[in-house]
């Protein structure tokens, strides 16, 4: 009774910005100030789907190579940080935590304005490796943060036991370390995904609009005021977000996306 | 056939020495255990032996080999960890099968094999189980499948018991003592309880501060300890000055100190005075009487101004109360060497 | 011969290429024109992917293209067209920004009056080939015949309406481009003289005058305006949404036919109408601009040259599709396209093209334009 | 190559070393670089040209005291208004429902959310003839449409505020209630069986144990809304702006020299959270030493 | 007075039922153990007691007033739980003054009284420092005095020592009886080890089962269980048919097993003759001889087909050998019931 009570007034909360979003996505008359719109259509997703569809596609697809690039990067260099961090004590870790943390507090708009000149000296900018260069400065450290307190509940004796058992480093690294820290790395992974996919103004300066990101899509059709489109390609938006969410959620525990911006 | 020597081992982390100068051998079929107090540097030891840690000096023979230079998962040691340590994301047989896995057995092999370890270590059905799904003592038992399948020159275990519910450890050491007869593996088996190691094994090596003190068989260390601090761990109390006590039995000059283990200590009632005649017996007063169950311990002042422990069996007394106490000859226990200050 | 001979080693060189045209994105029945016939028949037809990329501002891609050439990056840029005119275009050509001149030597410019002021100067910097129109459009008042049957039809006159009818009238902040247009148009009604005076020579001394008089008006305007003036509506869009909730009770656009497409989309009711002020409303010509390091140049000119063809500045005056004026002249055209241009259909709210052109006022240069948004921000908007 | 033995055995430094050179060059030299832009460096001009106007440009224009308490308050009142909401709703958490997986999800979806998209629908809601507008009329509150107040591109920042909330309540919330399950109801029946009364229990054990996670996750908040842009400038009043908004604007005029202007105000704003983080570290260590804290 | 008195209290959790019908009346100044198994719903009692857990049904009454509708907070019963649990955000004296704070105490008897606490437990000195600069030993000592300081009607103590290493487990175990003696508080000290529950209590509650099955003096637990579980609890494995072994001893029909317990066998080689004409003896093989120390442990196979579990010093017998077993008329345990079916 106190528990539906209590998931009533999260629920609520939580969901009730949804609504607008769907109604006005199947809105096809909607004048104020009528309660509900006056006639539903599928106008706008058609827009999304068919007229648009390539375009919106493309950004789609863009948003998500980008998103799962800068995570497997931040991966593969936040394992080995997050491993360091966490397991092993040395001089000067608190300075190297700092530095390796900074960037989570710091806004990325200030390093992406600094770097945009160099970008384009170095032709990175309006690249794809430039736009995952920028995403990586604050989705690195996020998971690094992640993977730090995974590795400070890890226990190395597993790799002991497994390396007393006849395992070859190797095997050690892909048959035991890594499935151990199978949770932490999804949900770093999902950390940097939905921080990379949600960016949009280091997206922007570094992309210059080439990168055609969802967000920078968004963006630009929020000038349009055609709150249907608006509202449909919001919920394309949030969609996979959500699938991710979801699909993980048996990873997260009950820890859940603790820290996640 | 020597299994595994440890010549002038000595093991630091960093620039403190945990172990220094130890000397073990242990012979094929034999189960050893290594008792010391926690923090002793047991553990160290063992993960040295399997090459997990970088000895600072001294040799590690293996079957005859110095195996110095080896990685751990070349060296035919197995270690088993104080905490099971199952991987959780693979099964019972998949775990048991692990370290075949790792050597390239075939599978054919490796399924024969872990059939007839779950077998002998009582898992029979359990072996699709995933590992959540195993109380604390099958996992344990896992633990020491996953060891004993690889038949080691010899399996290390690091206090396999001490996590273990009272009920749970009997079984699990007849288990292991069935284990070891059952297929003649040679076992270096570490705890800190002494009577773990007393009833387990065919000899004790106790290691304190740093340093192996005694080694033999368990009868030895508890009867004949090497000095004050063996006594002491094996809960003899009473090390008392010979020239007090025994003024005129010191057999020589240089004996200073002995040690009587606190069930071994007579002790009377003064009333009956007909029996006390004996020189032998002196005077004490009774301080404190604590019910153990199968033995009572009491503390009892004498007139030279030292408290005994006396263990025995239902006694009658009560506090305040004065009595006779005799060590008996045949049960006082020279130290062979002159005590150490500490 | 050899002119044609050139165009032809253009279009060979344009065939496989890319081009990536920058340009402003609100506009869903833009975007849908450029990624849907255009790109369609620029692929039949040369074999050109055409990619929009839509932005909030071509301001933005100005900078970016300043950044670049700062950057010394001459060569290989992603901008290979843009949509521009006023203030932009003179910034990019006064900073060497754009490739060419390049516009006279696409074939279709022959349809194009090419001496017409507003085609040959854009906001009073001269074209000089740097960019390619490709439509022009007029300011228009929209209003609800049902709401207000009877709209102000002078400046003074809306002035006079708005001090009747408080909160019921909004205008997007400068330097929002339809904004800076409509605060032209109070600027214009202060010029004693007319609007025509900017074009030829004035004094300082003159601008400040009318600048001023601008923002008292604008200033004594503020608490009779929606919310009191303490906020705008940050854009057009914005001010469109305010006007079909019933917030306020005109739009305005600078567009002739964007009421018509709203309609259409069912975001205005049907019963919105578009007028022009007696004394005229500004209208301008947009044009396409090749920026220096373009990575296609040939590519981006024969998509220019298609913006001007008959089929893409009949397909872009279609209502349905946008109802932007053709640049075109029909009377250049041969005769079976001057009768479908003639017979083109318009939409419902749109004015006819007589009516549009009778009232037409001509854009300020642009330093004008640029001193009255950084005045309105100044003046108006912070008060000092 | 890559050694696995490495991996296994190597000393902190060598695992660390490829994750510390991507950010000193990126994020460290990005800063540097900025600087150096923001110092008037041109790549035709070289270093010679170096100077603080810029920045001077930046602290003597009378926007930039308006844009900076305008930032100022927006970050502080949501962080303060999430913070204190968490602090309740994290504990009724826990005790109330620890164990339901469902309320965890729900809780997290906004977590999921981008800033931009919780912009849009709070646009939909909040406008003046936003769906709470119409829901309001719907049931007679309005006589007319303008009647309904302004929650949008307003003076109070309404819209942005309600944003943040929304995003960083469940933010803050999942940071507590790590803590809180990891620490376990013990101490709270601890307190209990020790003569606690709830609301003793709440200030002397939940607080304390709460405080620490409760800081970090606040700072953090702070610091993100003070630098973002997306939300203010959808729902933000045309005038002031906040800091990261103008910042971009100058940044992106077409302008040149309001360029190094704009980069100026990304570094201030980096070094107002630099300092808040120094001051609060100092806040901490005065606590300890006062006893405050432990 | 009675300081605590449970009657018929059932304790669910969810549709489980963990502690069944349980009755227990502690009386002012007593120290009462309650021991059982792992998992036997000690810490589920205590925690009802204090408070912490709604029992489903029967009553708690402390001091004589029935508290099942308090709070924990407004109950006079303190529960000090197995981990030290100090929170880690207040010094020493924070610690042990938290539950006088809550009773708003005036600062100055506050202090007057955690000085006096510190002093008895030993932690004169520590008052400012940091939990965790405190040594394992220390934190459960800021924990007793946590609860002792506020004099409650009765102290609830859940496995105070089972944290500790054994040394220092013996010394916090005298600590506890001093203060029990110095204070005078009620005490409830649960417990599954049976020598501590023994050694430290006035009276033993033997917990088994969900159901308390015997509660008397720490001797009439251990000599005289009240049936089967009871004895093997405390380590007596001998549980016999009169029929077989003492067909004529058997007092009366109806006592159809006995209990002896291993100590108090009597054991004999069978060479000497001489002694063994009584008809008391009887013939049995030593199977397996584990040497424990003070003890050792025989598993001697009888004729009547029965294992027997011997415990004796020093044996000289070897496994195999054939020998003279007795059992003391005195020590015999006849069990008061019919003992259940299991
Ligand atoms: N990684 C390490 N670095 C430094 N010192 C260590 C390390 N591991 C253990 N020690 C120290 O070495 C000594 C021996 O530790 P070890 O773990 O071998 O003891 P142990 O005999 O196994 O104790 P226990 O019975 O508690 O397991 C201890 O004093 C311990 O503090
Ligand atoms: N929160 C709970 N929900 C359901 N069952 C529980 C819960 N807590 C304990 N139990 C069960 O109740 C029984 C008694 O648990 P309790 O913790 O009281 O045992 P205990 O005697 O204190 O054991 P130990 O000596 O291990 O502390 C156990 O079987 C346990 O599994
Ligand atoms: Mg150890
Ligand atoms: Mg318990």
């Amino acid at each position: 009774m106190k528990k539906t009570g209590l998931l009533l007034s999260i629920l609520i909360p939580v969901g009730f910005p949804f609504l607008p979003l769907v109604l006005w996505s199947f809105a096809e008359k909607w004048f104020y100030p009528s309660l509900v719109p006056r006639q539903f259509g599928m106008r706008a997703w058609d827009y999304v789907f068919n007229t648009a569809g390539s375009q919106i596609l493309g950004s789609l697809s863009t948003s998500f190579f980008l998103a799962v690039v800068t995570a497997v990067i931040s991966l593969i260099l936040g394992v080995p940080a997050g491993r360091a961090l966490g397991l092993h004590d040395f001089p000067g870790k608190k300075l190297v935590m700092l530095f390796l943390l900074l960037p989570i507090i710091v806004p990325p708009l200030s390093v992406a304005m600094g770097l945009h000149l160099w970008f384009i000296k170095m032709n990175l900018a309006e690249s794809f490796l430039g736009v995952v260069l920028i995403h990586l400065t604050f989705c690195l450290p996020y998971t690094i943060y992640v993977l730090r307190g995974i590795f400070s509940d890890y226990n190395p004796d597993f790799e002991a036991q497994a390396q007393s058992l006849g395992a070859s480093p190797r095997a050690i690294l892909f048959r035991i370390t890594l499935p151990m820290i199978l949770p932490g790395i999804i949900v770093a992974a999902l950390f940097s995904f939905l921080l990379s996919w949600s960016q949009y103004l280091s997206t922007l300066i570094i992309g210059g609009g080439k990168m055609l990101t969802l967000p920078i899509l968004l963006f630009s059709l929020m000038a349009s005021g055609d709150r249907p489109v608006a509202a449909a390609v919001s919920l394309v938006f949030i969609f996979p977000a959500l699938l991710a969410l979801t699909g993980s959620a048996h990873y997260l525990g009950r820890t859940g996306l603790k820290g996640i911006r | 056939m020597e299994r595994l020597g440890l010549r002038k081992l000595t093991i630091q982390y960093g620039s403190t020495t945990v172990i220094r100068d130890l000397h073990l051998s242990i012979q094929d079929g034999e189960l050893v255990s290594l008792l010391g107090p926690s923090g002793a540097g047991k553990t160290t030891i063992l993960k040295t032996i399997a090459g997990l840690l970088p000895p600072s000096d001294g040799k590690i023979y293996i079957d005859g080999k110095c195996v110095n230079h080896l990685p751990a998962e070349k060296r035919d040691a197995v270690l088993i960890f104080q905490k099971p340590l199952l991987f959780p994301f693979l099964n019972v047989n998949q775990n048991i099968g692990f370290g075949l896995k790792m050597r390239h057995v075939d599978r054919k092999t490796a399924v024969r094999k872990i059939e007839r370890i779950l077998e002998i270590t009582g898992l029979n059905g359990l072996g699709t189980r995933k590992i959540h799904q195993l109380s604390g003592g099958q996992q344990q038992r896992v633990a020491l499948a996953r060891g004993l399948i690889l038949e080691p020159a010899i399996l290390l275990l690091d206090e396999p018991l001490s996590n273990l519910d009272p009920g749970l450890r009997g079984q699990m050491r007849d288990l292991i003592c069935s284990l070891q007869t059952q297929t003649k593996t040679t076992m270096l088996f570490v705890t800190h309880d002494q009577s773990e190691a007393l009833s387990i094994s065919d000899r004790v090596c106790l290691l304190l501060d740093g340093k192996l003190r005694q080694s033999g068989t368990p009868q030895e260390l508890f009867y004949h300890p090497a000095d004050q601090d063996v006594a002491r761990f094996f809960g003899c109390d009473n090390i008392l000055p010979c020239q007090t006590f025994l003024p005129e039995q010191s057999p020589n000059g240089r004996k200073e100190l002995f040690a009587i283990r606190p069930e071994d200590i007579e002790i009377r009632t003064n009333n009956r005075n007909q029996d006390c005649i004996d020189k032998s017996w002196f005077n004490g007063t009774v301080e404190k009487i604590i019910f153990e169950g199968q033995l009572t311990k009491l503390t009892v002042s004498t007139s030279p101004g030292y408290d005994l422990t006396v263990l025995c069996r239902r006694p009658s007394f009560h506090p305040g109360q004065s009595v006779y106490l005799r060590f008996p000859k045949e049960r006082i226990h020279y130290f062979q060497e002159p005590p150490e200050e500490s | 011969a050899g002119h044609g001979n050139s165009w032809e080693k253009t279009v060979n060189e344009a065939r496989g290429k890319t081009v990536n045209w920058y340009m402003w994105g609100g506009s869903p029945s833009v975007n849908k024109l450029v990624n849907g016939f255009f790109a369609d028949q620029l692929k039949k037809k040369y074999d050109i992917t055409l990619r929009q990329v839509p932005v909030k501002d071509i301001a933005e891609v100005v900078s970016k293209l300043l950044v670049e050439k700062q950057a010394g990056k001459k060569s290989g840029g992603n901008v290979d067209l843009m949509w521009i005119n006023g203030e932009n275009f003179r910034t990019c050509k006064s900073n060497a920004l754009l490739y060419g001149p390049f516009a006279d030597s696409l074939p279709n410019i022959q349809f194009v009056n090419r001496s017409a002021p507003t085609i040959a100067s854009d906001f009073g910097t001269p074209v000089d080939g740097m960019e390619s129109p490709w439509g022009s459009a007029q300011m228009v008042m929209i209003y609800d015949t049902e709401r207000t049957p009877n709209p102000p039809r002078t400046i003074p006159a809306l002035i006079e309406w708005i001090h009747s009818h408080p909160g019921r009238f909004a205008y997007p902040a400068p330097p929002d481009f339809t904004g800076s247009v409509f605060i032209r148009h109070f600027f214009y009604a202060a010029t004693p003289t007319g609007p025509n005076k900017w074009q030829g020579s004035y004094t300082e001394n003159e601008l400040q005058q009318a600048e001023e008089a601008t923002y008292r008006q604008l200033i004594e305007l503020k608490p009779y305006l929606w919310r009191k003036g303490t906020t705008y509506p940050e854009s057009p869009v914005r001010m469109d949404s305010l006007f079909s909730d019933g917030q306020v009770d005109f739009s305005f656009s600078y567009h002739q036919a964007a009421a018509s497409r709203n309609i259409l989309d069912g975001i205005f009711a049907k019963t919105v109408r578009t007028y022009v002020f007696d004394q005229g409303t500004i209208a301008n010509t947009h044009f396409v601009a090749i920026p220096f390091n373009a990575a296609s140049k040939a590519a981006a000119k024969v998509v220019a040259n298609y913006l001007l063809s008959p089929e893409a500045q009949l397909k872009k005056a279609d209502p349905d599709v946008w109802g932007d004026f053709p640049i075109i002249s029909s009377n250049l055209l041969p005769v079976n396209w001057q009768e479908k241009f003639k017979n083109r259909p318009r939409g419902e709210a749109t004015l006819t093209d007589a009516e549009l052109q009778a009232h037409q006022l001509p854009e300020p240069p642009s330093n004008i334009l640029v001193r009255l948004e950084k005045g309105w921000v100044k003046h108006v908007l912070k008060g000092r | 190559m890559f050694n696995h033995r490495n991996f296994l055995l190597s000393a902190p430094v060598r695992l660390l070393a490829p994750a510390l050179v991507l950010i000193v060059l990126l994020f460290v030299g990005g800063l540097i670089l900025g600087f150096l832009q923001a110092l008037g460096y041109t790549p035709d001009e070289g270093l010679g040209s170096l100077t603080f106007a810029h920045f001077i440009a930046v602290f003597t224009d009378p926007d930039f005291i308006q844009s900076l308490s305008l930032s100022f308050t927006i970050s502080l009142i949501s962080t303060l208004l999430a913070a204190v909401i968490s602090v309740f709703l994290a504990p009724t958490l826990v005790y109330g429902a620890e164990k339901s997986r469902l309320l965890h999800f729900i809780l997290q979806v906004p977590l999921t959310v981008p800033h931009l998209v919780v912009a849009v629908s709070f646009l939909f809601l909040l406008s003046p003839s936003g769906v709470i507008s119409r829901l309001c009329s719907f049931f007679g509150f309005l006589d007319s449409p303008s009647s309904f107040p302004l929650l949008i591109n307003d003076d109070y920042n309404i819209g942005i505020l309600l944003v943040y909330i929304w995003k960083e309540i469940p933010f803050i919330t999942f940071m507590l209630l790590a803590v809180l399950t990891n620490t376990g109801p013990e101490l709270n029946e601890v307190g209990a069986t020790l003569y606690g009364s709830p609301f003793q229990r709440f200030c002397h054990i939940t607080l304390p144990i709460l405080w620490p996670s409760l800081g970090g996750a606040s700072l953090i908040v702070f610091a993100f809304t003070f630098g973002a842009f997306e939300v203010p400038y959808l729902l933000g009043k045309t005038y002031p702006v906040s800091l990261p908004v103008w910042g971009y604007k100058l940044y992106s005029d077409i302008d040149l020299l309001a360029r190094p202007e704009g980069i100026a105000i990304g570094l201030i704003i980096t070094m107002l959270v630099a300092l808040l983080i120094w001051f609060s570290q100092l806040l901490i260590q005065f606590g300890y030493r006062r006893g405050i804290l432990s």
